[in-house]
């Protein structure tokens, strides 16, 4: 049975300083109040695993929360650079981020491999690429039947998996649809996981193309109406582009994104 | 098929859009198009609006056969879910759609091209000190593998179309024509890079990237000023007839999700 | 863009003597009359692929189209053995039958290795029982980073694959939903495949649960409605139970399963 | 928890009944169970009935969390997929939920058990020339493999309760303690069989299993005929309390869909 708790709360027994902490969502659904709530605890050295970091990661590594970094492609999407990140890695400001860099494929096989209890996965990756020369969590196998060689990825296994989701029941089954990415894969690769959802229900209606996650598999629900904004809750409100353009000037620049920490950290405090 | 010629007061366009146009016209009725975002998505869905109403539109984000009315602006825009026949999981977009050689064509971009059509998306420089650090993967390195053929988009530029990518993320034809299949990449690679001045197609027997096309009023020489090696030109180089008035039109109507109207 | 046809030109057209053919459906949506169909067409030497058998195989092997069953579970669900399957594994007739045999977690694995173009799937399975004695699609494999030792079985990719399906659309995009088994897999495994279903119909209204399988990767639709009878399509109509109980008692004799036999192949002549 | 002593009209129940009723016992409210069909599924519903309204039941099917009104005959009746909280591909039920070890309790039958809980559902006899072919594995071999713990039901026969089984389909103890970790199986095993006649738990030093309770009125004597080896019996044998009338009752009140009214 999932606890129902306040953010706050959630966040504060789930996620603890050094741990490997994958927020996932693939464009949609991105939980967005969860990583700001990790920011206000001041948690620090966490390894940030996400496909697509995004303006979540790039806030997170801008407030010195991460030392490493697990993705797959990390810019704003249809905008540009994450500068905060950039800037991480090259000059190791706020604090120095260390990177395992996969293709997307290759990281939803590694969450595939992690929520299956599987060590490994297989897949057709890699070949001819750089990337296996500077990760090793790329390795290959020899199909026992044809002899053909296969890439192979490291399962992840992240110690916290935090999602977003449009609703849960009081039980704490966590209903999503529209765009539902590696959501599924995450919280059960995962040791612990929390699910902000925009509301809690008392009955999940069906919904076509919807994942239902039980409650026997998360641990903390928390309700965070708008928790994924400035990206999108299908049903619920619409991606802010402007926000993701507008993250671009912020992120640019150390002094603004100061002022934009700063202010996230006063809401709390407010 | 219809053509509508340029009246007079159409007869001008930018590079960009007859670039769009070109890829656009490059997609066939019917095709299943892998799309990554940003200048193959606008050219995929221009040739939806176009000759190729039953192009089936697939993005990472698991959307599959999807008709947006706007263009997104991410990967992963709800416009996109709204309208897909089906919407899946990453992990199953990637393993059961990409992974098995289904999709016929796979439209990718990216900021470094070389000789043999391998792709950079990841650093300028050196991987661990780079000067520029670019967003990486993404799906494009699977793209690149398993899609029957690839088509490439991107704006022709000296510093962007060089002899040798300083990273390989997505793999064209190696260093020649028989890499892909030592590598056991089953797709046939890049069949045609299309850029803001041209065409460019490997050849058969070297699998280099040679010039086949010019757009309309572009000179080769231009061309070869923008290519970092020694740009090879076909024998029976063809002109990109220009835009006609419905491309353009077609073009110039189409809006990104949230721009202001 | 799948082709819309009768059930007999589409049998004629995609299953030859010999082919390896997939007829899936777990419990639910079972292809019956395409079943029925190869029957009457009289194919010969197929190596028969299904995670279990159920009736519909018990009636091909005892008409005589198999020469090879490729399965997990070979029973009458709730009710007891597959008497035709048992009398051609013991007597040979009415043709001898060889077995591969997996469990059900492994031929789920062939199935998804199989429709995502890999030679094998690793799974945790297998260790300790007999059944890697006897079937040499069962193999294991290493992992490259933890040094485990892990089952492997080969990919299946058959000649055809055929499933019922509640819907589809006048462009052959097909609608499946409840129970939805192995069906996506089986299809997306087989070079050629067909689907059987319910209704062909304007518009697909989305039904949660459901599962679409775009025009693109199938190759005809047939409409057969009860085509799953005497197992059930959900929203359609219930599995006949008593039908599954009465099997066992033409199944069991030679004679009763000819009498059935000649009615269905009687059936189209009339 | 209330208990109905049973009533003078009462007294009486099959043996069959004892082990639904005794199996049923064995779950714990919350606990997310694996089920086989036939004995399994009716004693985990009995269970949800009585004392465990929580129970998860989840079905090979792809079924999550069931909760049938009616027994299913099959595997995937309809009753299953229409009162799910979820339904899963069956890829997904073997290697998202079964195989990570998410499952608290596998519950199966077999047609043959050994002392250490082997259990055989392929052929009685040899496997290429069997004096008996059964259905085979089905989702057994990894419900015996990967859930926290495997309980066992079957009816307690000296032909089914043998010194060895013909055919190892699913591992219970292997020939000892040790052997499951060896062989890298992560749940527990068989940690009781509960039959028509009593109960059988694995003695914690050799894993072989002994006799810890018998039902109301059974005799150990009988108990030892109809085992194939040499059983021994616990110091502390129990012996199961009679049904009550309200686990008689329920039940007697669940009935097979499809089954006359």
């Amino acid at each position: 049975m999932a606890k129902i708790a306040s953010l706050a709360e959630a966040v504060s027994e789930l996620v603890r300083d050094g741990d490997t902490v994958a927020l996932e969502g693939f464009t949609h659904l991105i939980p967005f109040a969860a990583g700001h709530e990790i920011i206000r605890q001041g948690r620090r050295g966490l390894t940030l695993v996400r496909m697509t970091p995004d303006l979540i990661y790039d806030q997170m590594i801008g407030a010195g929360c991460a030392s490493r970094l697990v993705f797959s492609w990390g810019g704003n999407p249809g905008v540009g650079s994450l500068h905060r990140m950039r800037d991480a890695l090259a000059t190791g400001w706020p604090a120095p981020l260390a990177i395992e860099e996969h293709s997307h494929a290759g990281m939803a096989n590694r969450y595939v491999a992690g929520a299956s209890g599987l060590p490994f996965a297989v897949l057709r990756g890699y070949a001819g690429t750089d990337l296996p020369l500077h990760t090793d969590t790329i390795s290959s196998v020899e199909c026992p039947f044809t002899g053909e060689k296969l890439a192979a990825v490291r399962a992840i296994n992240p110690d916290v998996g935090i999602i977003h989701a449009q609703r849960a029941d009081r039980a704490g089954n966590v209903q999503i649809w529209g765009i539902v990415g590696v959501q599924k894969e995450a919280v059960l690769a995962s040791t612990r996981s929390l699910v902000t959802v925009e509301e809690v229900v008392d009955e999940l209606e069906p919904v076509p193309g919807a994942v239902v996650l039980p409650h026997w598999v998360v641990d903390v629900v928390a309700e965070a109406p708008g928790g994924a904004a400035p990206s999108y809750a299908d049903g619920y409100y619409d991606r802010d582009n402007a926000a993701y353009r507008a993250w671009d000037r912020i992120s640019r620049d150390r002094a603004a994104f100061g002022e934009w920490l700063s202010s996230l950290r006063g809401e709390q405090a407010a | 098929m219809t053509r509508t010629e340029p009246g007079a007061g159409e007869t001008t366009w930018t590079s960009d859009e007859m670039m769009s146009i070109a890829a656009a016209r490059s997609l066939r009725d019917g095709q299943a198009c892998f799309v990554g975002i940003g200048l193959p998505s606008t050219a995929a869905n221009l040739a939806r609006r176009l000759h190729a109403p039953n192009l089936v539109l697939i993005y990472e984000s698991g959307t599959l056969d999807t008709r947006p009315d706007e263009l997104p602006l991410s990967i992963g825009d709800g416009v996109l879910a709204a309208s897909a026949l089906s919407v899946v999981s990453v992990p199953e977009i990637f393993n059961y759609w990409l992974q098995p050689g289904r999709i016929d064509v796979g439209f990718l971009s990216g900021a470094q091209l070389d000789r043999f059509g391998n792709i950079n998306t990841t650093v300028i420089g050196e991987y661990d000190e780079p000067s520029v650090r670019l967003p990486g993967s993404g799906g494009a390195p699977e793209i690149a593998a398993s899609c029957r053929e690839v088509i490439v988009v991107m704006r022709h530029k000296a510093r962007a179309f060089v002899e040798s990518v300083d990273f390989v993320t997505s793999v064209g034809h190696g260093s020649g024509p028989t890499d892909r299949s030592v590598l056991g990449l089953r797709g046939a690679g890049p069949v045609r890079v299309i850029t803001d001045l041209g065409v460019l197609e490997p050849d058969p027997q070297t699998a280099e990237l040679v010039l086949t096309a010019t757009h309309h009023g572009i000179e080769v020489e231009r061309v070869r000023a923008e290519t970092g090696w020694e740009l090879d030109v076909s024998a029976d180089l063809m002109i990109t007839a220009p835009p006609t008035g419905t491309e353009l039109r077609t073009l110039r109507s189409m809006r990104t999700v949230g721009d202001p109207r």
